[in-house]
């Protein structure tokens, strides 16, 4: 693991993330080893059952695009219609700059909050209620019906936005996951990770097996080998990893 | 006291968002620069006499006025026209708008109800009934079967009149609205790549007229 | 244009609430001393000019500032400690970084959809809207021609005063991504501020454990 002590709520998300790395470790945007990168970025996603999940779900997000290059970077080259290679890690390139370039922006921005924050608008108005209301005749006037219905669907569209947030307290927790991989590895000696999330319906419980899988991995319990579909994987049990306690 | 505070005296009076008492303003500089500056409210009453006289000689457009609790700045009675003039402008386009909304909500969701009216507007909408019942462009149609009976409020036939539409069924669909309200600069965008959609095909036609072997690019 | 209008444009930005545009300025004054009085919006500028080097050579506290489109009275900035602690910073937060980074993709991509500013950020953005949109910062600006029709989100003009701007264009340009590339210190800048921000970081963990609620919203 790193050297630095790093805190993931620092990042704002996994593409900050992701070009850490690749500031951290002097390494050519254009050529990333998506093997080490892959590996680092999913030693940091473990570190998450710290962090609230919320966060969690967009880097999990990441780490399998990062193990879908992965894969593609074993298999034979797609070719674009000039018959070029297409490099499988373009699109990730070109999301990381673009993303890098709103950064900077960012900074800017807050530069000039803080300049801004330095001024003070003139304060203490009181209205001069001596004048007197205008006609009403005057208020609609030259109002056409499309005046009329554009105020209408502006009126209704600002409803919109007050979404209300309703909190359903899931409780789940990695250990129960963590039994629920191992309960299933009993059935079966191999299991894919779709099969096992299939019938998960919540988002949140997609989220906590996948770390309880990476714990897993990690404690050495069991092994993952990629599937024969792109977007899915392979989970197996590891022998020897009988005399591993999972602290419950 | 240092000169430095007539300026920072008036910059507090200056952003204030209420009548500032001499006491904040000592507190104030005192917070800042240390309990031992020496200033009294006297000092603040100086300085503000001084500040005066300066906008004085300057010819500015406000002083600072001295009233019980406190300073506060104020425009010179001279302007009072041009500033009245601004701001009946300003409470004119507020309330316009205000009899335009109420309007358009009773137009598309007629009949309708205080209640819904008001849950829609966010606003007590009282005034604004009673004006537009006043010009007959709404009346009350009925009652609701909800929870207290609320008056159902519909537009009228002056208001078809007003619009210049035969029927209801003439206003614009919240829909087609919609189409039409996206940004002046994608509407703009929009017309000019369907422009020259049109250009290519007309091009494209007269060449196709002349020479039927013509590659067209 | 007369001398006195100096006076007038001057007493009415420092009577109004927020900002005036010039076009509302010349309206004012053409409605109380008539439609003949030659005034453009040229001279509204110079007047302003005018009026702030005035401010300047008087050592006045404050100055006036066009923002969004519009003219405002301001103090400067030297008094911001003392203004802080009379208003106790009344509640002036910043806004925090992924709101920021939020703001910025939005005001240089807009209108912008949800999707796309997901697909930038690479982070679920609901939350960041409703609140941007609560702050006023931005705006709905109608829906996108895209499949779901998904709303187009702008900024307002509570955006350019927040920020001080006078217009979009006042906003520092992006770089062209092969320019961000060349970049030498690409590698060598942003890894010093990173360096510092986990120092940074680890020095706050300690502070952390005892208050909790550092977050801006």
């Amino acid at each position: 693991m790193s050297i630095y002590k790093i805190k993931l709520d620092h990042f704002e998300g996994p593409l900050d993330l992701l070009l850490f790395f690749i500031k951290r470790d002097e390494l050519d945007i254009y050529d990333i080893p998506i093997s080490k990168i892959t590996k680092e970025f999913l030693e940091y996603v473990n570190l998450i059952k710290m962090l609230d999940l919320e966060t969690a779900g967009d880097f999990i997000l990441m780490a399998s695009t990062l193990m879908r290059i992965k894969v593609r970077m074993l298999l034979p080259r797609e070719v674009d219609e000039r018959g070029g290679e297409i490099d499988p890690r373009n699109e990730l390139v070109q999301a990381l700059l673009e993303y890098k370039r709103y950064k900077e922006l960012t900074d800017e921005l807050s530069y000039m909050e803080s300049n801004q924050r330095k001024l003070s608008f003139r304060g203490n108005f009181k209205e001069d209620f001596k004048v007197a209301p205008p006609e009403f005749d005057t208020l609609l006037k030259d109002i056409t019906i499309f005046d009329l219905a554009k105020v209408f669907r502006i009126a209704i569209d600002n409803l919109k936005p007050e979404v209300t947030h309703e909190v359903k307290k899931i409780n789940i927790t990695i250990d129960e996951q963590i039994m629920y991989i191992l309960d299933n590895l009993l059935k079966e000696a191999e299991v894919s990770f779709i099969k096992l999330v299939s019938d998960m319906h919540e988002k949140i419980r997609i989220v906590i097996t996948f770390i309880a899988l990476l714990e897993l991995t990690k404690i050495g319990k069991i092994g993952l080998k990629i599937s024969d579909g792109f977007n899915d994987f392979i989970i197996y049990k590891l022998e020897d990893g009988s005399n591993i306690q999972i602290n419950n | 006291m240092d000169q430095i505070y007539k300026s920072i005296i008036e910059a507090l009076i200056f952003s204030s968002d209420d009548v500032v008492p001499a006491a904040e303003l000592i507190k104030t500089i005192k917070g800042i620069d240390g309990d031992e500056i020496k200033i009294t409210e006297e000092d603040i009453e100086k300085s503000v006499e001084s500040l005066n006289s300066n906008y004085e000689q300057e010819n500015r457009a406000f002083l600072i006025k001295k009233i019980a609790e406190g300073y506060i700045f104020a425009t010179r009675e001279e302007y009072a026209n041009y500033i009245g003039f601004l701001t009946l402008e300003k409470s004119k386009r507020r309330l316009s708008q205000a009899a335009l909304e109420t309007l358009s909500i009773i137009a598309y969701k007629q009949p309708i109800t205080k209640p819904e009216l008001e849950s829609i507007r966010g606003v007590n909408c009282d005034y604004m009934l009673s004006t537009l019942l006043d010009k007959k462009l709404i009346n009350i149609s009925g009652r609701s079967e909800t929870v207290g009976r609320p008056l159902l409020y519909k537009t009228t036939k002056e208001f078809l009149k007003y619009f210049a539409l035969n029927s209801l069924a003439d206003m614009p669909k919240p829909r087609e609205i919609e189409e039409i309200m996206q940004d002046e600069d994608f509407l703009e965008q929009k017309r000019k790549i369907m422009m020259n959609a049109i250009e290519e095909e007309v091009e494209k036609e007269t060449a196709d007229e002349t020479s039927n072997d013509n590659e067209a690019e």
